[in-house]
């Protein structure tokens, strides 16, 4: 396909179609209404497309849990307050090991909030916001062609491992407009889906379910979830690393606050070409990057942690380092999107002195 | 090179499809752009916004801090986002149906009667393609010929039978601005 | 001269957000009017929904709480119980309502919750941008139905007062709307008998006002009050439609 | 009856509703924009209002005073 | 002599968890029994509720997923969405249809999803212990109805049949009850009705089971089957309550 | 109050009703069915008391809201699929900053999972399971009296700090009867509210909300929030030791896995007097008792983590570390409970090898 | 017509329902336990047996084949 | 001394007020004691069991891995939980309702024909009672005449009127076993 200009929810949706997904459920929330309504539109045009605009998110995410089972490639989308209403059927999905894309084009909280781009849902989407013990797969897309490109990866991952993958958008992902270049679909080599529900035509009638009675048992299916995200830990973990050879300083963020970071960078850079900051960008944020960056501590003893948010992926830094190295922490919260000058600024506050060139 | 250009007006004034327009542009020209619209409660029959950049290298931050151009295309915009621009910005509006009053010291200011224009070649709605004629002579951000060259492209099957009185806008825009 | 119609002292003198000729400012105003007739300023609390009407904080002058899409039957439950004597009513639109909301509505309407509800019909998803509604219309264009609302397979539209008139404990329903002099009278009068529902405690009292969304029904405000009177008032009859006795 | 209404044209959304619904023709719209760039509603005094306040039931602005003998 | 009634084969061979007396039993197998005798059995896809028919997988012998309390309806939608020529069907409790999945229950319904519901009404939360249903009946005391329930602030029963009967895409509702042999055939042919429109694809169908808890109830299995008879039957009446041509 | 031998969800139940609670909305489920049918019973006798059981999860916690807007003490209590549901409320309650007491007597997960105790909700409850940023007070009780007990804390915290306080049992102390003394309350002098809603008479109308959309009020909102939270994190921060004063090892274990763990250092000892295992046993899990054991870290090495689950407090004791020790995990998730003598086992293994006693 | 019926007393959990609804009175309860501790049905060769299947349609745990003639 | 005791059998048979009252005389005691019922979805009018430990001491688990006794009041508890038990544990049944077939070899066994006992005194309903006479005799846990003191308070205001036959009905198992 050529290069076209699109909106982020757009690029998603198209990706998603042309990824094999045939079925959206889904219930109007800003700032993501036109995902469902471009959804509404195309699978129209999908031999045995289904678009369903649910009763409420509780009803979308559990029509996606019946066209799962059934085999079909599923995706539904929300907001904040949207995606805390879908916990229990994310919960559900990840407990009877069904795939399922979920797109969470963030917005600011808690609570009813605001509309504008946040990155405060970083708990819920890779600590599991729903109950019990599972991990999903959590992708952060930092430009209209990555929304694009991890919808694809997505699919193909929530297939592979059957377990829910959540895109972590927010406000500015989802509003903008940026060129685009919609692949055609790789087919990888997936497993086959032995598991689902057709009618038990010439074969044992088959049972997906998350009630597991007997304790033991349950233990036992809690530790395969266990392995199976060590698994795709291994597997699956991506980043992007910017000028990390020499750098005296890196700096961790991931989508639309990863764009404002690197902006700042190639300021200070500008500003002064000897000062030295890299930057790890985690593209999964569940598995989270931390042997990079563990391995990144053995060279640099300033991490500078950007989130639009209060701080939440920082604990992730935190936890891959171990005390390694010095964290610094800066937060934009609510809906605010910082300029680059201004993170900036505070970067270089905490540039390593010693190291800090020229004003030496 | 990384410039930020502010469309706003009414909402019913095109204000969104212009900036689509320039962005698209752009990106035939291989360039970097994004473009953001405004949106929210507020916007409820109320004002519209648009930002669109265009660079030649990755684009950090797509929202409207400090941009270069603002286009204003009724009084509440030129009064409320001339605040906006950095020192040294440029300030083009409609002055068909904005009076320039108090403006900032430290900007440059246009006003260019697009409605007036529009209305001459026989159809208003196409005044905020006449700004943007000019605005293209005044930025340089894009080339008026290509534009004219991709604009089936850019308007797309569906809107083919305006290609005609949109070029003409373009042009007498572009012209005024060359008088 | 005597001034005879000025603005009502619970509407605070601001501008209000919604588009030209939306009917939430009609129903605002005379919601404020009977607050002021009715002198119940002072005792009673409004619960506003997520939807256009999210910002009515701002020009009722009353003490609100905002409830979670859906939810302002349940928040308004709450207070009620713990609040007997205080005049609570919810202001919700038919997504809100009918949608998000549906075993809210009902269960709370099944309950006989001591609250009034004004429901605000407009056939649309309007705050977040005209998706379709459990409440459009068979064959109306949405951003959601973009080849119109297939009954079908989308259901036809959700009749809320006839749904809830077969609940025993609904005490008043009527169905309203704002597109004219006449109907906003009658208007005035549903909201009014409503809130006196709720003042002799009789039951659960819901007024379903039928009105315009111009902006994404995609009309002027006038043809959008024409709409109202030639199009959606065939499904969605006008009148009474259930009151026992106050 | 004799009556005059008041319109608070930054109020006024130009909805038309005054305009359509007054019985005596006595409200039209301005050609002049307000701050939010809209047509506003003005009063013909010249027409013979009766102060009937159909105007001021049908604002969605509540932009309309109305005055009676 | 000639063997004239044995064990459905859709019905596996295992001994059920239910309670002595237990209506969920009976009417596991009039399914296996039509999923038998329909031939259902290699294209039926059902979706157990979270209530004492949560194990219903280990007693039938077909495809199914476990939905989690109260959306049984939305989880059947998309799979019948799918798969529109596999027999899906939901089987639900009352508290599971009628409490926590009303919304899903009503705006399945509503779009007239090709899919059948099984609606086990036995008035009363069996799975958790007996606390009040939506169902329960006026006065009938449970664990969480004290005194019992008291229709003025708990809200009278819900008549499921008779509320979806409104909707336009209902095409099929009967309300049947398993305490009497006679009671129970019928039963089996309305269930059978109900998978027959959905293989011509009227509409939404549901079968409203009056069944007992002896347990919950704190009867013995016999005084439930009369319970039933003379007490439940007033608010609950049997009969077709809607049905379009098939 | 007599000394009583009383269920867990009795003792919380009484303890409510004693610290004024006069409502309670909630949605059966097991393991904690006894708590809304002894509040269904007891409300009757409370004057102006009011039981609902809603017709959801969803339903309950809004109507919580609205009776804590309203000015009441209130409760709701549920188990893990249920409290999942309530993300949305939750996050809308803070965000307003309601007070209210929601207890999750924790169930094996995910999905439908079993009825067994587990404490798999960890994350959920102190990472905010619903969107935005914002924290909770999250309370573990390791016996029937300290249901009670914290019962009270609950509620006084929650009114003073305007925030949801959560309960975090499990289906082991939610089903046990132990012997518990049901204190008078003893009233704390607590902010006066003057925010709820009565009608504006009198006084200008109030109004209790989460919408911000101006995203620079969002953000002043949201640093309120976490000021607010550093405030009860250094007032209201609170813990159990056991044997720290010459400890080798350090145990970190909460609610039933601190009972069993408390045990299986019992044994030790008994087997081995010389073995010198002490405990910390965190009763507030957020805020997390960090400064305790990072002070610990400086004469302990190796710290041990027990939880039934997979692990999830075991970050928290990592954050509060920063690599100052070795920690030790070993989890038992699915709803199994180890007896004393399994864990003193695992523990035993952790044991310092330098420092172990007699074998050496 | 005669007719007889098995009862597989494993999984009879001693409802009484066969033996409140046989028409011949049939079925009778044993006053020994299943090894669930239920007492469980038992027919009554004697009684007259019509194979009429009411029984087994009543039964909860399909514990009942039927045998006609 | 940390002792745990589990009380199994069908629903109808008292086996969890059995426990209770265990519980609360040793609680009366001021002993150290937990209670905990068993639940589940399996309980569907099958079997019920509970187990109460008693300690001087904190409760560390109140689960019952391996109870040094069992009271088992039907054939299937007798199956079942015999094999929880610790090596030299003791098991306790209901010899009018269980035939002692297939018995672990290293604990130790004792039937109390307690359903006919109970009938001895007019009531079956209180076999339980019976055997938690015995109980109590054989494992010296509480003290009989302390719980026959505390009984009106166990049994509490609702059923005072079964205080005399139950008196009975403990002291009939416990003197069984004295014979
Ligand atoms: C849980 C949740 N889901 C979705 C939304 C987004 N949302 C806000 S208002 C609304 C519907 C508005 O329609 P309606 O209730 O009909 O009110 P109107 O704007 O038409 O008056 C929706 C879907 C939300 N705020 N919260
Ligand atoms: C979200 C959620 N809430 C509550 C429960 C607990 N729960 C399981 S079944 C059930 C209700 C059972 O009643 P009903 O649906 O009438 O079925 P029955 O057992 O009577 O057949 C409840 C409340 C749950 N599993 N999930
Ligand atoms: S979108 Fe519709 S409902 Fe909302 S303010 Fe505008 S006209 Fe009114
Ligand atoms: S008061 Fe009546 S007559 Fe006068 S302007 Fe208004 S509508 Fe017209
Ligand atoms: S009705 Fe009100 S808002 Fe509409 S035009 Fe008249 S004055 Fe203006
Ligand atoms: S509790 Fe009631 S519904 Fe559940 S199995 Fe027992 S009798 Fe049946
Ligand atoms: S078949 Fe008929 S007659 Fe024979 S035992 Fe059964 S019910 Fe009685
Ligand atoms: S009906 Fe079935 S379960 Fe009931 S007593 Fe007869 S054989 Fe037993
Ligand atoms: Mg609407
Ligand atoms: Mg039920």
């Amino acid at each position: 396909m050529n290069k076209q200009l699109m909106y982020g929810t757009y690029a998603i949706g198209e990706a998603a179609i042309q990824a094999g997904c045939t079925c959206y459920f889904g219930y109007p929330i800003t700032p993501q209404n036109e995902l469902p309504e471009y959804m509404s539109r195309r699978l129209l045009e999908v031999p045995g497309g289904v678009f369903i605009q649910a009763e409420s998110e509780l009803a979308a995410i559990n029509m996606v849990l019946g066209a799962s089972v059934a085999g079909a490639r599923v995706m539904t989308s929300s907001s904040s307050p949207g995606i805390s209403l879908k916990q229990e059927g994310i919960s559900f999905l990840a407990g009877s090991e069904l795939p399922a894309v979920i797109v969470n084009i963030v917005r600011g909280g808690p609570g009813l909030g605001n509309i504008a781009p946040a990155q405060s849902d970083y708990f819920q989407a890779t600590r599991g916001g729903g109950h019990g013990d599972y991990k999903t797969i959590v992708l952060a897309p930092a430009s209209v062609q990555e929304m694009a490109d991890l919808t694809f990866l997505a699919f193909d991952l929530s297939d592979q491992y059957r377990m829910p993958a959540l895109i972590l958008g927010d406000g500015m992902l989802g509003q903008i407009m940026e060129p685009v270049v919609i692949p055609a679909r790789k087919k990888k080599k997936l497993p086959e889906k032995d598991y689902i529900l057709t009618g038990a035509r010439g074969r044992p009638a088959r049972l997906v379910k998350s009630l597991i009675l007997d304790t033991r048992q349950m233990e036992d299916h809690n530790w395969k979830l266990v392995r199976k995200f060590q698994r795709v830990k291994q597997n699956e973990t991506r980043w992007e690393s910017f000028l990390l050879e020499d750098a005296e300083m890196v700096v961790i963020a991931y989508g639309t606050a990863a764009r404002i970071a690197k902006g700042s960078i190639n300021r200070l850079k500008k500003e002064d070409p000897d000062i030295k900051i890299g930057m790890i960008r985690p593209i999964t944020l569940s598995p989270f990057p931390e042997k990079i960056i563990r391995e990144t501590a053995g060279k640099v003893s300033d991490f500078f942690v950007f989130e639009m948010s209060t701080g939440q992926m920082v604990e992730d830094v935190k936890l891959s380092l171990e005390g390694r190295g010095t964290v610094h922490f800066y937060g934009r919260p609510g809906g605010v999107s910082p300029t680059p000058a201004e993170v900036a600024r505070i970067m270089a506050r905490h540039y390593p002195q010693s190291k800090s060139t020229g004003k030496k | 090179m990384l410039i930020k250009t502010m469309f706003s007006g009414f909402g019913g004034q095109g204000v969104l499809s212009t900036g689509q327009t320039l962005a698209k542009a752009a990106m035939l020209e291989n360039k970097h752009v994004t473009y953001l619209p405004s949106y929210g409660a507020e916007v409820r029959g109320g004002t519209a916004n648009c930002t669109v950049t265009i660079s030649d290298k990755d684009i950090a931050s797509p929202i409207a801090s400090e941009p270069e151009f603002v286009v204003a295309l009724n009084q509440p915009s030129f009064f409320r986002f001339q605040n906006l621009l950095r020192a040294g910005g440029f300030l083009l509006y409609n002055s068909s149906l904005v009076k320039p009053a108090s403006v900032r010291g430290d900007i440059e200011t246009l006003g260019i009667p697009s409605t007036g224009l529009a209305a001459d070649l026989g159809n208003v709605r196409v005044s905020n393609m006449v700004i943007l004629g000019a605005f293209i002579r005044i930025s340089n951000l894009i080339s008026l010929k290509l534009l004219l060259k991709n604009l089936p492209d850019i308007l797309g099957p569906g809107k083919l039978r305006l290609l005609e009185i949109n070029k003409k806008a373009f042009q007498a825009g572009y012209n005024y601005i060359k008088e | 001269m005597k001034k005879v119609y000025s603005r009502p002292k619970s509407l605070k003198k601001v501008p209000m957000h919604y588009c030209p000729g939306c009917g939430h400012s009609i129903i605002h105003r005379l919601i404020a009017e009977l607050l002021d007739e009715m002198s119940l300023r002072e005792t009673a609390i409004c619960v506003p929904p997520a939807g256009c009407a999210v910002l009515a904080y701002n020009y009722l002058d009353i003490d609100m709480v905002e409830a979670p899409h859906g939810r302002a039957t349940a928040v308004a439950t709450g207070i009620k119980r713990v609040r007997p004597d205080n005049m609570v009513f919810s202001y919700q639109g038919d997504g809100d309502l009918a949608a998000i909301g549906t075993a809210e509505t009902l269960h709370t309407a099944n309950r006989g919750e001591l609250i009034s509800v004004i429901f605000v019909n407009n056939a649309i998803y309007g705050m977040t941008g005209g998706q379709m509604a459990p409440t459009t219309l068979a064959g109306q264009i949405t951003t959601t139905s973009p080849s119109g609302r297939n009954t079908k397979t989308e259901g036809p539209p959700i009749r809320v007062c006839e749904l809830l008139s077969t609940l025993e404990n609904t005490t008043y329903l009527e169905r309203v709307a704002v597109n004219s002099p006449a109907n906003i009278k009658k208007t005035k009068k549903a909201i009014k008998k409503a809130f006196q529902h709720q003042q002799k405690k009789t039951g659960f009292s819901l007024v379903e006002i039928l009105s315009s969304c111009p902006t994404n029904w995609k009309m002027d405000p006038l043809k959008s009050c024409r709409w109202i009177d030639e199009i959606m008032v065939k499904e969605f009859p006008l009148g009474v439609i259930k009151e026992v006795k106050c | 009856m004799k009556g005059k209404i008041l319109i608070d044209k930054q109020f006024c959304k130009g909805c038309r509703y005054c305009v359509e619904f007054c019985p005596k023709g006595a409200i039209r719209l301005s050609t002049a924009l307000n701050s939010k760039g809209y047509s506003f509603a003005e009063f013909d005094e010249k027409k013979s209002c009766t102060g009937c306040a159909t105007c001021a039931l049908m604002c969605p602005e509540t932009a309309i005073e109305v005055y009676r003998e």
